[in-house]
């Protein structure tokens, strides 16, 4: 009854082609702004905002680029986390050779240099598919990482092999480094989450989105209707490594403040691929719901123990949580192995067609 | 019907009606050992309905996709709007304006009717990589104006119920209905079209029977059609051209095929 | 330099050259042996099985667990099969089942899921700490040859000849069982397509418990053969993504694929590590063996043995 | 009529929990007897299908309501392969042959269940090739390199190897040449006669469909529309005009179809 | 009520769980038997709580973060990863880090970092003792010219944190260095490491390993036929289960140690009489106790008890907070006699900070693996200061250039 969308005439091509062509939608997503802007950042406990909301957001944006490639391209990648390690340590590098330039830049300029790294790690995949080409992006995870190890020069040779968020502020506002403030971070975080999610969302509903889905979808069709595979995958590559690379510069500069090379590692792919999967793949709000449940879960059953008072083993807490992490994940999957994004699309059609059922 | 630009360009150089448009010449294909064309020869005019029959296996499928440049031939050559054609990718024949439909529908799944419909205007459409992230501007546009003529597509074939279902959910009738709408929002100059009625019932071939002759009569659009239902081939088709496991046993009008007793042999069987 | 000085190295020490390649095949027999687990269940279901792994561990642990536990060494080998047995049944109740028909990421998904929960319960049941395989009750020698070869020795520790002889014999066992039978082809038709193998009356769950309880059995004794080189440990579970560029290369639906993907991958990023990684700063091998499929697969985009990928329309 | 080898009752089918799809749809298959599914495109012929040989299950569907009984026994809550062990098997939809087996194999897989020997097994694969010698010549070719009809026939081959007492078939016809449409229909009828075979089977090649069939169903929108012996079937008007295309005026060409239409009376 | 709130972040899961539940359950034991037996430090009792950190920094730096605001006196990062990532947070939230004998080695600086202390000795103070003693068995130090060293090491900022000194090392006496890294998925498969130790044939092997690379280190030595009484571990590398898969094979093997091994200290036997005895201990064998890293474990939590004692006396107060337990820290000292009145004489060198010194470069012995168990194979050796201390001034200085504007020390050193 409240979710209906009878009454709303659609006067042009335009309006039908709108992210959200339901009146309803538009006064949800303004209400979910307003508290990802307002009220979080007022009422979150320090603990909330810098360790659940920050790292799930910088994540949703690794999972928006894993599923640019993955869920819209159909190219399976399990080397995720070196991408964002190439961002990283790119804005690291950037950061430290131009300390005048506004750190900001330097987050979004690092995703240039990680998908260039995309595009030539996707190079194989004119050739190769399906898992043997998740196999050859396992060989970018590992060179990369052995990179990250071996070149000192990435690191500024420092001893520890370790990279750190310089201190850097905006308009006189601490945003990086150690001492800002979580809610500073929590905003800039937020707000580049915001601007590249309309970007992604805006390319993958057009022309170039819908190529990649032709070649997800058939690619031999795709072709013999004329789009070339190797620049349409290649472009897949690059733009889902941008994002990644992003994520990655994020991490560093607004999460972790300091990390080492093995944070980058496959376990980090692994998260955001779970993220895709569990969210939904080809689904921008399948990202985001992804990376809140694979994010924020862990951590949410992890203290929860702690909060409600009950005692436990800490090893015993984690073991556990390890386990229902991985029974939640394939329960997920075998009750919608489309994700969330489609319980939230079945669940919207029975709203819509509620109170009759089918 | 406005869909398509009459002012189009037709490449080097235009071909009249009833002028061979593409000219196939002692095509051999063989897969290992077995020979899908033995030396076909055959030609397509300008404009007419050009049916391909013959029993299973033998080479009709293979035949289309060495016109579209998916299989490359042992030998032969291929003359196209008076080209000789090279050795090619298959993404160019789309550009030189050959479009087809599949014989095992391949739709993109994941896409609503659509966006299906609106892949076939991929080629069409070129506003850069900026615009598209802003979705603004130029690339409003250009979606729009493609999106109309989509729509246009959409209503001559009557699917205009089934627009934003995802056609992996689609019965197999409309899937076929929806390939053609998008191969013909491709503006092709000669459309190859795989069975497109198989699996359908009466009601519905009658349907795609008419859309077949509209598309032809309006944009003058050239035809090669495969079919196995001897009924609609013999009425909707010009000339008639029969293989046999890899050969060309017959090729001439329905009545002349109809009547040629190595046709009804190797397949036509029993008269009915 | 980099072109010279390593086969420079390799003829002046021939001995040595010998030790290298028989390192590198004693650890490709060992990769070949992970990878016959994930053969044997993508061969069967289409399912890329990244549980592999942790079953090693877990099947090693369970052994151990049980021998800790006053169990004598042969009856805690066969209790260990019986669990492993549970497992599979289990694992084709609650997640095979539900998922018949699902996309080939989803599986794999799901078998990642997996891998997490069995961490995690292994862990709980086990505790964290490093167990040493019980590999003299089960009679495995742990000498060690020296034999000398051009006035130097080559080391060949017992240990390692039985992996790669109990490999070589498990591999071809299994070929044997599953090639050309009924149940072989069943396990093909399965992998092709799951509905229409249903369609044809072939018993989804039979053939998934059995290939599931087969990749158990070479888990365990996967897991002996690697205990006894290091310990039991989770660290194991690090190796399993090792076996993939061996499966790669090999394709994943050969079992003699994995045997020769795992030597080329084991004898190869040896040399290259020893010849030419140090070149370079050390420590390729992480990497080398990906590279390495990698570059064939470039060629080969099945593998080696792999089935023709079918691209018609 | 004698005892139904097979009774639908009044099944309702939702795929994705919501999307209903077959609104109570019931039919018999007598023992022995030759049954049609009719309908157009969507109409629910393959859901039908799917609901009595349980692959529904597979796609995400359950039959919500009514029930489903083979030989006397209910079997909604049986496993595919159980129904293949009595006696019923599917021949689905576009083919589904295992691309990576060769046809040989494929044919064999088809007699996963059974445990009658070789011999029996291999005297029932000449009997396949007798059906379908083109079949003989490609034994060796991976299936998925195979014409579309092939497909088909392998497909078709493969259900028999398993020696059925009924075969669900879903659109033997689409996509084979006429000649070939006719040989499967008169292998229909032999097996009919000679085994005491039953068939239902989803058509939409209506034409051929109400010659060898005995009784026939008109499926449209998930419900039964019309249903009778397939002679009576034949004779009606509606069928005529809309499945045979044999209007009064006799057989209309298919170039001068006009932009029009009729409404069927049962929609009326 | 008062109480001393200690997060104790630890790692009971995960690849390196083998070296880490052994330290988990010292340090615990040694607070639970002080709150036992004398109802805690000066009368307040300790709260401590586990959280679980897998090795990973990320996990680590949660931990953290869920449980600094709780009033958190101290942290015990157990891992240089987490180290490294808690070092500025904590030096901006001003809480001290104690990452013991591990960790950042410049953080000895305290003129740099007044937050984080690292006693007894850093890596690098280690690592000279290590050389200090091959040059002893060469013969002298000027004898190592034209020696090999090899150096074997897990392939992360731990490992790889000796390096520059073991460079700077070998350009002073002459010696030659070979490297061999061991990245973490190849810890338990380190035969090409092994193969080239076997081709370069280094005079002697030196390691910086943790967790399952350890045993599998000792394994392919023996293997090899490496001489056993020429590889040195660090302290990292020398618990029993390093040792003891190698089974005779390993007899020989070497490695630094600051505390000693075994349970006949009467503060030990406090624990097994006060908590293992009352079934409060989560050991599972009392043969666990005394083990070497459970005595890690141990010595850490008698430092961070010390230092809260040190605190109380400086405060006055009873329940002090994280400022105070820096001001405790950077007044530590156990001397000889107070070791032995803890019930703990001769567990360990005298320890003493200062606002200079963080770490304190105290001396280290070898021990030595005779087959089945430690025992002690040298004196206690004290450090090369004068070329690890130039080295932790210059990396000290570049770290915070780096970090630029690291806050400047703010408190002032205690007056000594
Ligand atoms: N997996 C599915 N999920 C959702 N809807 C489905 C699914 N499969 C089929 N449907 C819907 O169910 C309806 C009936 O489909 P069905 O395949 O049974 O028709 P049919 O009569 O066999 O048609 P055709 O002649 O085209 O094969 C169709 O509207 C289709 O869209
Ligand atoms: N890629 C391929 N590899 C191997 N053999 C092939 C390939 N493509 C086609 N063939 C073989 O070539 C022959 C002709 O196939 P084709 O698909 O052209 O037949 P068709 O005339 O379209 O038949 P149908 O009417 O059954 O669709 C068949 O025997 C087929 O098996
Ligand atoms: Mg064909
Ligand atoms: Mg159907």
């Amino acid at each position: 009854m409240f979710y209906r969308e009878a009454g709303q005439f659609k006067t042009g091509y335009a309006d039908d082609m709108a992210v959200f062509p339901i009146r309803q939608d538009r006064i949800g997503i303004a209400v979910i702004l307003a508290i990802a802007y307002v009220a979080v950042p007022m009422f979150g406990s320090p603990f909330f905002v810098s360790t659940i909301m920050i790292p799930m957001l910088i994540l949703t944006m690794a999972a928006i680029g894993l599923n640019i490639l993955t869920g819209y391209a159909g190219l399976i990648s399990l080397g995720t986390g070196a991408f964002m390690g190439v961002g990283a340590y790119a804005c690291f590098k950037l950061a430290t050779a131009f300390p005048d330039v506004n750190v900001l830049v330097w987050v979004l300029a690092s995703g240039f240099f990680s998908a260039a790294v995309g595009v030539v790690f996707g190079l194989p995949s004119l050739r190769i598919k399906g898992l043997y080409l998740a196999v050859a992006t396992l060989a970018a995870q590992f060179f990369l990482q052995w990179c990250f190890v071996r070149v000192g020069w990435l690191t500024n040779y420092s001893s520890s092999g370790s990279i750190e968020a310089a201190r850097r502020s905006l308009l006189g506002v601490q945003i990086t480094g150690p001492g800002a403030s979580e809610t500073a971070r929590y905003l800039c975080v937020l707000t580049l989450l915001v601007a590249l999610t309309w970007i992604a969302s805006n390319i993958v509903r057009g022309r170039i989105g819908r190529k990649w889905m032709m070649v997800r979808d058939m690619d031999i069709a795709a072709e013999l209707m004329g789009v070339r595979l190797l620049p349409t995958k290649l472009l897949a590559f690059a733009v889902s490594s941008y994002f990644c690379g992003v994520a990655g510069a994020m991490l560093l500069f607004f999460h972790y403040g300091s990390m080492e090379s093995i944070a980058f590692n496959i376990e980090l792919s692994f998260q955001v691929l779970f993220m895709v999967i569990i969210g939904g793949l080809g689904s921008m709000i399948g990202s985001y719901l992804g990376a809140g449940f694979i994010a924020a879960l862990p951590v949410v059953i992890k203290f929860a123990p702690q909060i409600l008072g009950i005692e436990l083993p800490s090893a015993v807490v984690d073991q556990v949580t390890v386990m229902i992490i991985g029974g939640l994940i394939i329960f997920f999957l075998i009750v919608e192995p489309h994700g969330f994004a489609r319980l939230w699309q079945i669940g919207k059609q029975k709203l819509r067609v509620w109170p009759f059922p089918y | 019907m406005a869909f398509v630009d009459t002012g189009r360009k037709t490449g080097p150089k235009p071909i009249a009606a009833g002028e061979v448009l593409l000219e196939v010449e002692g095509i051999s294909l063989a897969f290992g050992g077995v020979k899908a064309l033995n030396s076909i020869s055959f030609d397509i005019r300008k404009g007419e309905v050009r049916a391909i029959i013959g029993p299973n296996g033998a080479g009709k499928t293979s035949m289309l996709n060495v016109i579209n440049g998916f299989y490359h031939p042992q030998h032969g050559r291929i003359t196209y709007r008076g080209e000789l054609r090279r050795r090619q990718r298959p993404d160019t024949a789309a550009a030189q304006g050959i479009s087809r439909t599949f014989q095992n529908v391949a739709l993109f799944k994941g896409l609503t009717t659509l966006d299906n419909i609106m892949a076939g205007r991929a080629l069409k459409m070129n506003v850069g990589f900026f615009w598209q992230c802003l979705r603004f501007g130029p690339a409003l546009t250009e979606e729009i104006e493609h999106r109309r003529k989509v729509e246009e597509i959409i209503d001559f074939l009557e699917i205009e119920h089934i627009r934003k279902v995802p056609v992996g959910k689609l019965p197999y009738g409309l899937k076929k209905r929806v390939e053609l709408g998008r191969a013909l929002a491709q503006e092709p100059e000669l459309l190859l079209l795989d069975e497109p009625m198989a699996g359908m019932n009466l009601e519905e071939k009658e349907d795609m029977s008419r859309f077949i002759l509209d598309v032809r009569e309006q944009f003058g659009t050239t035809i090669a059609l495969i079919e196995h239902d001897m009924g609609v081939v013999m009425d909707i088709s010009d000339r008639v051209v029969v293989l046999d496991y890899g050969r060309k046993i017959a090729d001439g009008t329905p009545d002349e095929v109809q009547k040629n007793q190595d046709v009804i042999d190797a397949y036509l069987g029993v008269q009915h | 330099m980099v072109l010279v000085e390593p086969f420079a190295r390799m003829a002046t020490n021939p001995a040595f050259l010998i030790q290298v390649i028989w390192e590198g095949f004693v650890s490709g027999v060992l990769y070949a042996l992970i990878a016959l687990g994930f053969v044997l269940i993508f061969k069967a279901s289409g399912v890329f099985n990244f549980a592999q792994g942790i079953m090693v561990v877990f099947a090693a642990l369970t052994l151990v667990g049980l021998h800790e536990a006053g169990v004598p060494a042969w009856v805690a080998v066969a209790l260990a099969l019986v669990v492993m047995y549970v497992l599979a049944v289990g694992v084709e109740r609650i997640v095979l089942r539900p998922l018949v028909n699902q996309p080939d990421i989803i599986l794999l998904m799901a078998t990642i899921g997996l891998t997490r929960v069995l961490v995690g319960f292994g862990e709980l049941v086990f505790g964290g700490e490093p167990k040493v395989m019980i590999a003299s009750e089960l009679g495995i020698p742990s000498g060690v040859w020296r034999i000398p070869l051009f006035d130097r020795v080559v080391v060949i520790k017992l240990i390692d000849l039985t992996a790669a002889i109990v490999a070589i014999v498990m591999v071809g066992g299994l070929a044997f069982f599953f090639s050309r039978t009924r149940i072989g082809r069943a396990l093909r038709a399965v992998a092709d397509d799951h509905q229409a193998a249903l369609s044809v009356g072939i018993s989804l769950e039979q053939i998934w418990v059995i290939v599931w309880f087969a990749a158990g059995l070479v888990a365990l004794v996967t897991g002996i053969m690697w205990g006894a080189r290091s310990d039991v440990s989770f660290a194991l579970e690090i190796i399993a993504l090792k076996a993939l560029p061996v499966l790669i290369l090999g394709g994943f639906t050969s079992v003699p694929g994995a045997i020769v993907g795992g030597l080329i991958i084991g004898i190869g990023e040896k040399i290259g590590e020893i010849y030419w990684g140090r070149l370079i700063g050390g420590g390729i091998e992480s990497w080398l063996a990906y590279m390495i499929a990698l570059l064939f697969l470039l060629f080969r985009p099945q593998g080696l043995f792999g089935e023709k990928i079918i691209e018609r329309v | 009529m004698s005892d139904p080898i097979l009774a639908v009752n009044n099944i309702e089918v939702i795929y994705d929990h919501v999307i209903l799809v077959l609104k109570g749809v019931s039919l018999t298959v007598p023992k022995g007897g030759i049954v049609a599914i009719l309908g157009a495109n969507g109409a629910g012929k393959t859901t039908t299908l799917k609901a009595i040989s349980n692959l529904l299950h597979a796609e995400r569907g359950e039959v919500t309501k009514g029930d489903i009984l083979f030989k006397g026994e209910a079997v909604q809550d049986r496993s595919p392969n159980e129904l293949v062990r009595r006696g019923c098997i599917q021949v689905m939809e576009g083919r589904h042959c295992f691309g990576h087996l060769t046809v040989e194999e494929n044919l064999l897989t088809g007699a996963f269940t059974r445990t009658d020997g070789r011999a029996a097994i291999r005297a029932d694969l000449e009997k396949v090739y007798g059906f379908f010698p083109r079949l003989k010549v490609r034994r060796q070719s991976q299936a998925g390199y195979t014409s579309g009809g092939e497909q088909q026939m392998v497909a078709i081959g493969r259900a028999l190897m398993s020696r059925p007492d009924m075969i669900l078939l879903d659109e033997p016809s689409m996509g084979l040449a006429p000649q070939i449409v006719e040989e499967i229909f008169e292998i229909v009828r032999r097996l009919n006669a000679s085994e005491g075979v039953s068939f239902l089977l989803a058509e939409q090649n209506t034409n051929v469909a109400l010659r060898y069939a005995t009784y026939g169903y008109i499926l449209e929108s998930g419900r039964v529309v019309l249903d009778g012996d397939a002679k009576a079937l034949r004779e009606n008007e509606d069928v005529k005009e809309f499945y045979l295309g044999v209007a009064a005026a006799g057989r209309k060409s298919f170039k001068d179809v006009k932009h029009y239409k009729r409404r069927k009376r049962w929609l009326a | 009520e008062d109480s001393l709130y200690i997060p104790l972040l630890t790692y009971r899961t995960g690849a390196f769980a083998g070296s880490g539940i052994p330290i988990a359950d010292g340090m615990h034991d040694y607070f639970k038997m002080l709150n036992a037996r004398d109802g805690g430090i000066g009368g307040v009792k300790i709260v401590t709580e586990e959280c679980e950190t897998g090795y990973t920094a990320q996990k680590g730096v949660e931990c953290y973060e869920a449980t600094k605001a709780k009033g958190a006196l101290v942290y015990n990062p157990w891992s240089t990863g987490i180290t490294l990532a808690l070092i500025p947070k904590a030096t901006q939230e001003k809480i001290p880090v104690l990452s013991m004998a591990y960790g950042l080695s410049a953080a000895a600086m305290g003129k740099s970092f007044p937050w984080v202390f690292n006693p007894p000795l850093t890596y690098w103070d280690g690592l000279s003792v290590a050389i200090k003693y091959v040059g002893d068995k060469t013969g002298g130090l000027d004898k190592l010219k034209g020696k090999t060293i090899g150096f074997i090491y897990l392939d992360a900022p731990y490992g790889k944190e000796p390096i520059p000194l073991l460079e700077g090392l070998a350009k002073d006496y002459g010696f030659k260095v070979a490297k061999y890294p061991v990245p973490a998925d190849k810890m338990q498969d380190q035969s090409s490491q092994w193969l080239n130790v076997q081709q370069d044939n280094p005079d002697w092997m030196i390691m910086w390993g943790w967790g399952a690379m350890n045993p599998t280190a000792v394994k392919e030595a023996a293997k090899v036929g490496f001489p056993m009484d020429k590889f040195i571990g660090v302290w990292w590398s020398g618990s029993e289960d390093d040792a003891r898969p190698a089974g005779p094979g390993g007899k020989g093997y070497l490695t630094l140690n600051f505390t000693a091994t075994g349970a006949d200290f009467p503060a030990v036997q406090d624990i097994v009489k006060h908590v293992f005895d009352k079934g409060n201990s989560s050991v599972k064998e009392k043969s666990k106790i005394g083990e070497v890293n459970y005595n890690k474990g141990v010595y850490n939590s008698v430092l961070m008890a010390e230092a809260i004692r040190t605190a109380q006396k400086i405060t006055g107060k009873k329940a002090i907070n994280a400022a105070d337990m820096r001001l405790g820290l950077e007044a530590l000292e156990i001397s000889e006699a107070r070791f032995k009145e803890i019930g703990l004489g001769g567990f360990a060198a005298p320890v003493k900070v200062t606002c200079e010194d963080h770490s304190g470069a105290h001396a280290v012995y070898l021990q030595q693996w005779n087959g089945t168990k430690w025992v002690k194979a040298s004196d206690w050796i004290t450090p090369m200061k004068d070329k690890v201390r130039p080295l932790l001034e210059k990396d000290a200085s570049d770290y915070t250039t780096k970090n630029a504007p690291w806050p400047a020390r703010s408190e002032e050193c205690p007056k000594s």
